[in-house]
Parts: structure tokens; C-alpha cells; sequence
């Protein structure tokens, strides 16, 4: 089956995010006051084949660790959706 | 006295040093003491094994000199520019000397190699942003960046994948910060060897460009004047980063929270500060590196011989519930100190306000010799400063390990020359040593700043000094496999050939600054290693005329307790009256007489040849004769000065063979992969001297003698060359004319010129091709 | 001429830009600080320069936050008036963001940040910051950038290419505008465009870093030769 | 009240995505050959105060159409969660 992993990477809670302390003050300068707070991350959409959601769910749990992500600073979640249920 | 085995551990502090803590203190240090005492007295920021051996840098041995280190004062001895040096060794954040008209260049070198084995981007990009703030605090703009890398090598077959992987993490992370805070890199060296695998070396310089008369100091004086804190917030980054750059095994060293570098931030301290070097307000500056705000604040008061009191409560921090300990050992990034005259807190506040940067007074000057640190009106640690700045001092026996003796004494005239020799030196430029590093150098902005004048890919970067006629050169240099098989040698060559590169640019070196990469210290066969390397820097630095200005010292570079090569880098910067009169390295026109400076010996041992060919590290490396070295770059600056070489370049890895193909890669100093192809490419046509011709033809090709240099001249100043070359008494041959589309060496090589230049400029880019993981 | 240098938090090239048209073509120059807002804020400038670097460290875009300062308002006046509006490298960015130009960057499609030197084609000479050129001139020149890969939908890229605003192309040292001769993979080779009126250039090589001979080459000089010209003879 | 917008960004389908290309052609080395492609994209948290989730709709709505989302390049989608869903 074809399966559309959504994984969300973000750095991890006290690592210093220097981009999303830019886009706050971007922010601030549009005068967007109610904004307290930006954390920057990376969105990753990866089309796949597999036999069942299992198998897709352990190769993408794997592809992150592998290689998506950098554990030392970042971490993770994802989402599998089928491509029918998929806006694009 | 209750402390426990694995708190001192925590700190990196042994129970000897535990006690003669409580014993100068009169008391047990409470916890926060502790750490404060174990990050200072850390080898990171105490210098507790090398200190005694620096010292070797500011003067001779005492006693009768040794014959080995007595520089032969000939009749063409340079006047030694020991007037040049404004700042030394050891005095400040890093070195300084006069270059002329009311200027200062201000540099050092400093390593980042643990936390760039743990991420090599963040660990690379934040070593950049140390070193670069170490020049701007003392009131210098920087103006080059130099990064001098190490690693496993590409196509090991067990380790290449994750070698190639932190060589792609560290290069991207120098390019990320050096290329958004606008700082050009124009030089450095990438070399790979197993003994790097574990331990990559990140070893990052800075020059700067100050007024002479302003240098800024990080001395706190003045009673009751006031301490900034400048930057970024304080987040629990890099907790220990000071003592655990100081113990083997980097992945166990940096289990705080990695730090993130904000070149943004760094880019508008760099502004923020200049400015305020004008301000009537400023007293002192100091960055906030290694052991965060405790060593800084350290080095404010004993600078100034003064105290300080902070409150941490007055911190801003990035993170809740942060201890005192945390906040006076983080060493989040992008921060510094400012001493700002009492009263005029408002002003200096404004200055940074306006670049957008956040500041607290933290606290104040004192002059009891006390560092105060409180927290909401409560202390939380007092010490004397001069109990945190010394730490014991251990001077140990080094022993040479038997077996690099043994490697040394090896027989090499048994081993077989190669039947195919062209063969073999298109192997040699394909080697990721050898070949070009325009793979990793077109990823750094270098031309940043229009003072460019000689880029990446020539033997030293060349800069103008805007506003003046001179320029400045620079080099870095260092081969971990000359200083394994002979520190002491090896020391010594790293110094000749930083100072090489330099003047063959026409620049006079003026100073040195050096960054000893080694293992574990208290081990007698790296102890061993780090003396005989010292001691040959400091031989060279004196023959040379290139005194230390600045350093820094990262040991422990071990891990499975295998030590890394040693490793010293020797980063030289030159001087030169006339910047529209420096040598570029390449040839500029077919016809012109190439000619060898310096003399070919039969020296195999320790080159890179033997090791690519042959699978061998042994051999004796090659002599340097420091008095010989020394004529030679003279003669090499005066024919430069009287306009007598169109080109210039040393003969270092790979030999005279080597030297003579990158010498016909292009005019000019542009990269050779000018993806514009504009760079001409010009053969050569050489003879060998018949007298070479009864050594191994594999030797004089490859074989890495010291002291040589392949020029290019017109053919009607030969004359004059000769003159001038007997004047220096150097030796000089002549080889050959450039031109052709060719590169011969006859009677042993003669390989298509494009084929060779597309070897070398490509070799790296496909050895490094990789798969790009976030991580590995 | 007198012109103004745009300084944001991130800018880096600002002293290079200055250093020529001050020291090198000797003209009046002057720093102009982000926050100055209003729309009257350049006028009393000839042409203004947005300069490259890294504005607000490009941390979210390239360009992005920059094209929201206060000063943007007086450059689109300024632009508006038809006075001269030049973006280079990080300012090319700023005047796409701030949609002063048409289309976007992108990332280098070797995803590797790229400091060398390339050959660039005129394609128009009869722009203010081009008339000192020939149409069909091959120049030198450096560019140092991560994002420089130009972008555009198909729409305006043709709309673009039939109002002749395609102003440099990169191409090979004969003038050949081939894929191996593009360093980013922009759309058509574009390395820089200008607006319809013709006042606004934005292109992501650096002509200030090679308008002496010293750095390796003079061809940017014409350009800023060109601006003064088209100002004497407004 | 205190909501904590997710926001997505991706290119557009048209727009090239040599970062996704990359990531993909790095999959495949690593044998995960069910991967049939990977489309890299932009993810921000942005914490804001706002009197209820309607002004706050429209509030992150604007934030992306003036400065978070280039229009020529990229599309974009939130949700709203109150910070006691979220998960950090
Ligand atoms: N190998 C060395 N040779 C000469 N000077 C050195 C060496 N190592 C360190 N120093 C000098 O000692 C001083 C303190 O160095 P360091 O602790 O690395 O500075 P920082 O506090 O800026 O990190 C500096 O002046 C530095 O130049
Ligand atoms: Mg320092």
C-alpha cells in the first residue's frame, strides 16, 4: 500500500533556536504582540510503499533515526496518512 | 571533608587537587565553588600539564643553549622583528602585532574538537564563533578566518561513511558562521588520517585589523564600575564543555545540552562592540567562551587585579529553574562582558539596544580579589580569583614510545620503485591529501569584505590593508605524521612551513600563533611528544624570527585509548610594503624559466607518498636545517621585493612532482575550479639536474626535503636570480620552462597537463561524495 | 550622485559597497539604518543599494524579515519616484521578498553554499546600472551564496523574458548560456533582473567586490560608472 | 487565552524541491527503496496569546500571509491547540 509519513522534527526543548527567535521579533515588528513565543522546526513528507502500516511505521521510525533527524539536538513525530486522505 | 569520589569526577578534579583546594580556601568549597574551581583548574582553561611547557615559547631553555636549538646568526640574519609584537602570548584574549601605519593585526588559533565529534556542525560552526569573538573583544575587526580540519579518512572501509559525514558537518557548519557574519576564510588545511577517525580536529583562526593605540583590554579596573552582560540568553548549553574537553572519549564528554550557534547574533556583537570601543564608557571586554561566565568573570578580575561581584538572579536566562552552578558554568553562545564605567550604564545599555541586543548589569567591580557570586542578595560562592587562575602545575617525564623509535630507524631502501611512475603521481593527485580542497573551500565566502587579494588554493591567502599600500599574508600548517614519527622535527617543520607559505606570497613573517592538538598528557609517550613539538616550534619560531603571539592547547584527543597523531597547527602571519607586488603561487606565462630554490635530498621517510603507495607510515622525516630555511625564505622575499619571480610555491606533500602540476593550475589567485574556466592553465617542461638522477627517481620526485620551492621567472632576470641567490648562499637550480600542454619531469614523467589538473581539482569532491544524514 | 547604503541587522557587504562608491568612484555615500521609517526617508538620495549578507541572519527566508523593516516603506517610495533601487546578492533577496521584483529564490540546487567566480552576459544595456556595458558582454564577476537558485511561474518568467528584463545571464567564458555554466539552477540562467520601469536591478552577483584591480578583476565597475552616467545626465 | 499555533509550510507542487530530492536520494542509499519521494518543508510552533480562537485564527492567518509564507513559492496550514493538548 502507498502510506504518506508526515514527520515533524524539532529541536529539542532547550536547545537554543536562533531562527525562531528572528521570526518572533519579525513578528513583533509587524506588531503581532500577542506572539510569546517561536520555535522553528523541519516538516518532512515521504511517500512510501509498503506491505502494511506496521512495516511503514518501523521503516519511517527507522529512516528517522537513521538519518531525518540528528538526536543530538532534535526530535520527533510522525503521522501516517493514506494517500486518499491527503489534500494535495 | 565529605566529598564524594564521583563529585570530583563530575568536576574533572583529582582528591590531591581537591585538598589543596580546601587547604588555600581554608575551608571546603561548597558546590557551586566546586565547579567553579573544576572548570578553572581544567587542562581547558588551566593549562595545568602545558603551562610549564609554554613557558618554553617566551624563552630559551635555561643554561648552556643546545646546539640544536642555537639559530646561526649569519651574515644575512634578519633583523628580528621582536618590536612588532604588541600584545604576546598569554597577555590577553590573543596576540598583536604592528603592521604599519597605526594598524594591528590580532590573531590566534583555538581548537573545537570534542564538540564537533559530538556534532560536527553545530560543534564546527560554534568553534568559529569562539575564536571570533576572542579578536573583536580586544577591539579588532576580524577580517580572515583560517580553519584548519582533521579526519578519518573518506574511503576508510569500516569508518569512511561516518568520516565523511563529519567532514560534511563541520565544513557546512565553518561555512554557515563564517559566511553569515561576513568574515571571509581564506585558508586552512584539510587532511585525513586514521588516528582521526574518533577525533576529528577543528582548529579555527582568526585575524583581526585594529588601531595600534586601542586595543582593548579584558582587565576590570575601577571600583564600583559596572558588569554587562551582553547577547544571548543563558540556557543550559555545554554544562562541563570546559572540563570535559579535558578528559578522553568525547561522546561521554558533552552530555549537556549541545550548543546552538547564532552567527546572526555574533554578527551584531561584532558591530555592537566596535562601536562601543569608542565610547567613553568602556573599561574592559572579555567573551564568554570556555567555562561560560566563570572563567570570564575570573579573567576580568585578575586581569585587572581587581574583584567582582555578580548576582545570577540578574541573568536573563533562556531556560526556568536554573541553579546558580548552571548559570556560572552554561556556556551558551554569542555573549560577552563589558566593564562599563559607573553611572554610564544607560549609554553602553543604548549602544547594544540599538543593534538589538539584550543586556543586564550583572554586577560590579571590586577590589577585595574576591569573586563574588550571589543570588538575590545571597552568597552563593566567594573565592580568591587567584585560587581559580592557579591551578597546580605538573611537569611529568616524557618517555618516546619504542615503537615510533622503531618506526623511524626503518629500512626504506628495500622497498621497490613503481614501474609506472606517471601512474603513481596521478594516484598521489587523486589522493584526498593532495588533491584540491576546492570541494571545501568554494563552500566559504572569500572574497567578503574586497580584501581578497590572494584567495584559497595558493600557499598563503593574501589581504590589503584598505587605506594602506601593505598587505598582510597567512597560512596554517601542521602534519601529524612528520610530528608522530619525530615531534621534535615535526614541530620545527610546522613552524618553516607556515613561514614558507607566507613568504613566498613576498610577505616577512612576523609572528606565530598555535594550537597543540594532542592525546592524553599524562601518558610519558604523548607527554614525550608534546615537549619535543614545543620545543621544536620554539627552535623555529626564534630562527625564523617569528615569535608565539597566541595559542591555545586541547589534549585529550583520545578515544579506545588510542592517542591521535600529534598534531600542533602553526598558523603565520605575514607582512608585505607593497601589496600590488605580491607573488601569486601559479605560473602566469608559458616561456618563463622555472626554477627549485633549496636542494633535493634522497628523503622518502615520512611522506605522503610512502604512506599512499606504499601503505607506510615510517621513515626519518625529512631534516630542516632552521638556519638553511631561514636563507631561503630570504632570498625567496627579496627576489619577490626586486620583482624577479612571477610565481611562487613550496614543495610540501607529494613533493617536487606535486608542486610542479598545482604550479601550472591557473593565474591568478582564483580557485582553479573557477567554475568560469577563466583561470589559464599553463604546462611545464622540466629537466631534472642530472646529479638527482643517482637518487631513487622516486625520492626526488615525491620525497618531501624541506626548504625548496618552485619559482617561475622571466627568462632575462635569471641572471640577476642567480646573483641574488648566491648573495644568500642558497642553492638554485634551473629546470625547465612553463608552457606546453604538458607536465614533464624527464627522464621519469611526462603525463597530458588537463588530465593531471582534472584529477587533482576533482579527486576530493568525488571521495567525499556521501549520503547526508542529520546524523550517524 | 549621492547614494545610500540600506544597513539591516545581518547586513555584511554594506563597507564593501560604500568603499566603492566612496573610495573608488569618489562619490557621496551614506549609511541608511534600517529603522528609518516613512516614505520620505531616501529621498534625498539618488540611488539607494540594498547590500548583501545575511539580514536577520535570512533565518526564516532569505530576505524575508528584511522586507518587512520600517525602511522598506521609503525604498518602495523611492522605487515609486523612480528613483534607482539596486539589491545585490542578499538585497536581490530582500527587493524579491518585499515584491519589488517578480518571482522568489531558492536554495542552490546543489543545496551548497557557493563562493567563486562566474561569467555573466548583458542582456540589456540600456538600463541605468548596465550603460556603460554592451549587450552580449561577458563579464567576471564573484558571487558568494547559499540561495541564489531564481524562480519564477512559467507566467512571469515569460512575461519577464518579453519585456526584456532579464538584464544578467550566467554563461560560460564565450558567452554560452549552458546548464553547466548556471551555479544555482536558476530558471533561464538568471542571475539578475529589473523592473519593468527599469529603476530597480536586483542580481546576485557582487560588482563591488570586483571594481578594482587588486581583487582579480574591474568588471564591476562599469555598473556603478553606469549609475553615476544615467544620474549626470538626469 | 494561550494557544499554540502549528504551522506548515511546503512548496509549492510546481516549485522544485532539490532538498527533498536529496533527502530521498539519501534513503535510497540506505535501502529504504519503498521511498518514492520526499517533499521538505517548514514547521513552526508559534505560542500566542489571543481573547479566543477565532482572533487568534486570524491572527495566525495574517502572520502567514505577511511575513511566514512566501506566496510565489509555498502553501501553508495550522491548527490550533490550547497548550494543555500540547504535548512538550
Ligand atoms: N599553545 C599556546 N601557545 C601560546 N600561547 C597560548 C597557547 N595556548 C594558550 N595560549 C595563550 O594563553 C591565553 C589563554 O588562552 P585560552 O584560555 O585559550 O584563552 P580563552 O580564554 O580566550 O579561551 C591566551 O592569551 C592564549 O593566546
Ligand atoms: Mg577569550
Amino acid at each position: 500500500m502507498k502510506l504518506l509519513a508526515r514527520i515533524h522534527v524539532t529541536l529539542k526543548p532547550a536547545v537554543n533556536d536562533p531562527q525562531g527567535l528572528a521570526i518572533a521579533g519579525g513578528l513583533h515588528q509587524l506588531g503581532f504582540s500577542g506572539v510569546e513565543g517561536v520555535r522553528a522546526g523541519r516538516y518532512l513528507e515521504v511517500c512510501l510503499e509498503a506491505t502494511d502500516r506496521g512495516a511503514a511505521e518501523r521503516a519511517v521510525t527507522e529512516m528517522c533515526q537513521r538519518l531525518l533527524v540528528n538526536p543530538v539536538i532534535e526530535r520527533y513525530r510522525f503521522e501516517l496518512a493514506e494517500p486518499a486522505e491527503v489534500d494535495r | 571533608m565529605n566529598v564524594t569520589d564521583g563529585q570530583l569526577r563530575e568536576v574533572a578534579l583529582s582528591r590531591a587537587e581537591y585538598d589543596e583546594i580546601c587547604r588555600r580556601l581554608g575551608r571546603a568549597p561548597n558546590a557551586v565553588e566546586l565547579g567553579m574551581c573544576g572548570a578553572m583548574w581544567s587542562e581547558h582553561c588551566g593549562y595545568k600539564n602545558s603551562k610549564v611547557l609554554l613557558r618554553r615559547f617566551r624563552a630559551p631553555p635555561e643554561g648552556p643553549a643546545s646546539s640544536r636549538s642555537a639559530p646561526t646568526a649569519g651574515a644575512t640574519a634578519a633583523p628580528p622583528p621582536a618590536g612588532r609584537v604588541l600584545i604576546g602570548a598569554g597577555e590577553e584574549n590573543a596576540g598583536a602585532v604592528d603592521v604599519g601605519d597605526g594598524l594591528a593585526a590580532v590573531f590566534k588559533i583555538e581548537s573545537h574538537n570534542h564538540p564537533s565529534a559530538v556534532e560536527p556542525f553545530q560543534g564546527a560552526a560554534t568553534g568559529v564563533g569562539g575564536i571570533v569573538r576572542d579578536i573583536f573583544t580586544m577591539g579588532a575587526r576580524p577580517v580572515a578566518i583560517l580553519d584548519s580540519l582533521r579526519f578519518g579518512p573518506p574511503d576508510d572501509p569500516a569508518r569512511g561513511a561516518r568520516n565523511r559525514y563529519l567532514c560534511e558537518g563541520v565544513v557546512a557548519g565553518v561555512a554557515h558562521y563564517g559566511n553569515c557574519i561576513g568574515v571571509p576564510n581564506v585558508g586552512g588545511e584539510v587532511v585525513f588520517g586514521r588516528s582521526y577517525s574518533e577525533n576529528p580536529l577543528v582548529n579555527a583562526m582568526c585575524v583581526g585589523i585594529a588601531r595600534a593605540g586601542r586595543l582593548v583590554s579584558s582587565g576590570a579596573t575601577g571600583t564600583g564600575n559596572s558588569v554587562l552582560l551582553v547577547g544571548a540568553d543563558t540556557g543550559r548549553d555545554g554544562l562541563h564543555g570546559a572540563t570535559f574537553a579535558s578528559v578522553d572519549d568525547p561522546q561521554a564528554s558533552h552530555r549537556g545540552v549541545v550548543q546552538v550557534g547564532d552567527p546572526f547574533r555574533e554578527k551584531l556583537l561584532i558591530e555592537a562592540c566596535l562601536e562601543a570601543m569608542d565610547a567613553p564608557w568602556l573599561v574592559a571586554m572579555q567573551d564568554l567562551g570556555a567555562a561560560g561566565l566563570t572563567s570570564s568573570v575570573v579573567e576580568c578580575a585578575s586581569k585587572g587585579e581587581s574583584g567582582m561581584e555578580i548576582d545570577v538572579a540578574r541573568v536573563s536566562r533562556r531556560e526556568t529553574g536554573m541553579t546558580p552552578y548552571e548559570v556560572m558554568l552554561s556556556e551558551s553562545q554569542e555573549r560577552m562582558l563589558v566593564i562599563v564605567r559607573r553611572g554610564q550604564e544607560g549609554a553602553a545599555q543604548a549602544v547594544f539596544a540599538r543593534w538589538g541586543l539584550h543586556s543586564d548589569v550583572i554586577g560590579q567591580v571590586t577590589d577585595d580579589g574576591m569573586v563574588r557570586v550571589m543570588e538575590d542578595g545571597q552568597t552563593v560562592a566567594e573565592l580568591p580569583y587567584s585560587l581559580l587562575t592557579a591551578p597546580p602545575l605538573y611537569v611529568r617525564e616524557g618517555v618516546e614510545a619504542p615503537s615510533v623509535r622503531a618506526l623511524r630507524e626503518r629500512d626504506l631502501s628495500t622497498l621497490p620503485v613503481p614501474d609506472d611512475l606517471n601512474a603513481t603521481l596521478l594516484r598521489l593527485l587523486a589522493a584526498p591529501n593532495i588533491a584540491g580542497k576546492q570541494a571545501i573551500y568554494r563552500r566559504y565566502d572569500q572574497t567578503v569584505q574586497t580584501n581578497t587579494v590572494q584567495a584559497p588554493g595558493g600557499d598563503a591567502a593574501v589581504l590589503r590593508l584598505k587605506g594602506t599600500p601593505r598587505g598582510i599574508a597567512v597560512a596554517t600548517d601542521g602534519n601529524g605524521r612528520y610530528c608522530y614519527l619525530d615531534p621534535h622535527a615535526g614541530g620545527r617543520i610546522a613552524v618553516a612551513e607556515a613561514a614558507r607559505n607566507v613568504s613566498c606570497t613576498g610577505a616577512t613573517p612576523l609572528a606565530a600563533t598555535n594550537c597543540l592538538n594532542f592525546g592524553n598528557p599524562e601518558k610519558p609517550a604523548v607527554y614525550f611528544q608534546l615537549q619535543q613539538a614545543i620545543e621544536g616550534m620554539a627552535e623555529a619560531c626564534e630562527a625564523l624570527g617569528t615569535p608565539v603571539i597566541s595559542g591555545n592547547v586541547s589534549l585529550y584527543n583520545e578515544s579506545g585509548g588510542e592517542a591521535i597523531y600529534p598534531t600542533p597547527i602553526v598558523g603565520v602571519l605575514g607582512l608585505m610594503e607593497d601589496v600590488t607586488r605580491h607573488c601569486p603561487s601559479r605560473f602566469q606565462r608559458s616561456g618563463d624559466v622555472i626554477a627549485l630554490l633549496g636542494d633535493t635530498l634522497e628523503e622518502l621517510g615520512a611522506s605522503e607518498y610512502l604512506e599512499q603507495i606504499h601503505g607506510l607510515v615510517a621513515g626519518r622525516v625529512p631534516e630542516i636545517d632552521l638556519a638553511r630555511e631561514g636563507a631561503m625564505q630570504r632570498l625567496c622575499r627579496a627576489a619577490i621585493t626586486g620583482g624577479l619571480l612571477r610565481s611562487a610555491h613550496d614543495c610540501a606533500d607529494g613533493g617536487l612532482a606535486v608542486a610542479l602540476v598545482e604550479s601550472c593550475s591557473g593565474a591568478f589567485g582564483l580557485p582553479a575550479d573557477d567554475a568560469a574556466g577563466a583561470a589559464p592553465v599553463i604546462g611545464a617542461g622540466v629537466e631534472l639536474p642530472g646529479s638527482w638522477l643517482r637518487m631513487r627517481p622516486d625520492a626526488v620526485l615525491f620525497g618531501e626535503s624541506q626548504s625548496r620551492l618552485v619559482v617561475s621567472l622571466a627568462p632575462e632576470d635569471w641572471g640577476a636570480l642567480v646573483a641574488l641567490a648566491g648573495e644568500h648562499g642558497v642553492p638554485l637550480h634551473r629546470l625547465g620552462r612553463t608552457g606546453g600542454e604538458r607536465v614533464t619531469l624527464a627522464p621519469y614523467i611526462d603525463v597530458e597537463l588537463a588530465r593531471a589538473l582534472e584529477t587533482h581539482a576533482t579527486a576530493l569532491e568525488r571521495g567525499l561524495r556521501v549520503t547526508l544524514p542529520a546524523a550517524l | 550622485m549621492k547614494a545610500a547604503v540600506v544597513v539591516f541587522p545581518g547586513s555584511n557587504c554594506e563597507a564593501d559597497t560604500a568603499h566603492v562608491i566612496g573610495d573608488v568612484l569618489q562619490e557621496p555615500v551614506e549609511y541608511v539604518w534600517y529603522a528609518t521609517a516613512g516614505r520620505e526617508a531616501l529621498a534625498a538620495y539618488d540611488c539607494v543599494i540594498l547590500p548583501g549578507g545575511f539580514a536577520y541572519g535570512d533565518y526564516l527566508r532569505v530576505g524575508a524579515i528584511a522586507a518587512i523593516a520600517p525602511v522598506m516603506e521609503g525604498v518602495r517610495a523611492h522605487a515609486e519616484r523612480g528613483g534607482l533601487v539596486l539589491g545585490i546578492c542578499n538585497g536581490f533577496q530582500v527587493l524579491l521578498e518585499s515584491g519589488l521584483l517578480p518571482g522568489a529564490i531558492l536554495r542552490n540546487a546543489s543545496l551548497e553554499f557557493r563562493s567563486q567566480w562566474v561569467h555573466l552576459r548583458v542582456e540589456d544595456d540600456r538600463t541605468p546600472f548596465t550603460r556603460r556595458y554592451r549587450e552580449g558582454q561577458v563579464l567576471k564577476m564573484p558571487i558568494a551564496h547559499g540561495d541564489g537558485n531564481y524562480f519564477a511561474e512559467p507566467q512571469t518568467l515569460a512575461e519577464l523574458e518579453g519585456a526584456g528584463q532579464v538584464v544578467f545571464r550566467y554563461c560560460d567564458a564565450a558567452g554560452r548560456v549552458t546548464p553547466a555554466a548556471n551555479p544555482n539552477g536558476s530558471a533561464a540562467n538568471i542571475a539578475g533582473i529589473r523592473n519593468r520601469r527599469g529603476n530597480v536591478l536586483g542580481m546576485m552577483p557582487h560588482p563591488e567586490r570586483c571594481s578594482e584591480p587588486l581583487l582579480g578583476g574591474v568588471d564591476g565597475l562599469g555598473l556603478w560608472q553606469s549609475v553615476v552616467a544615467a544620474l549626470v545626465q538626469v
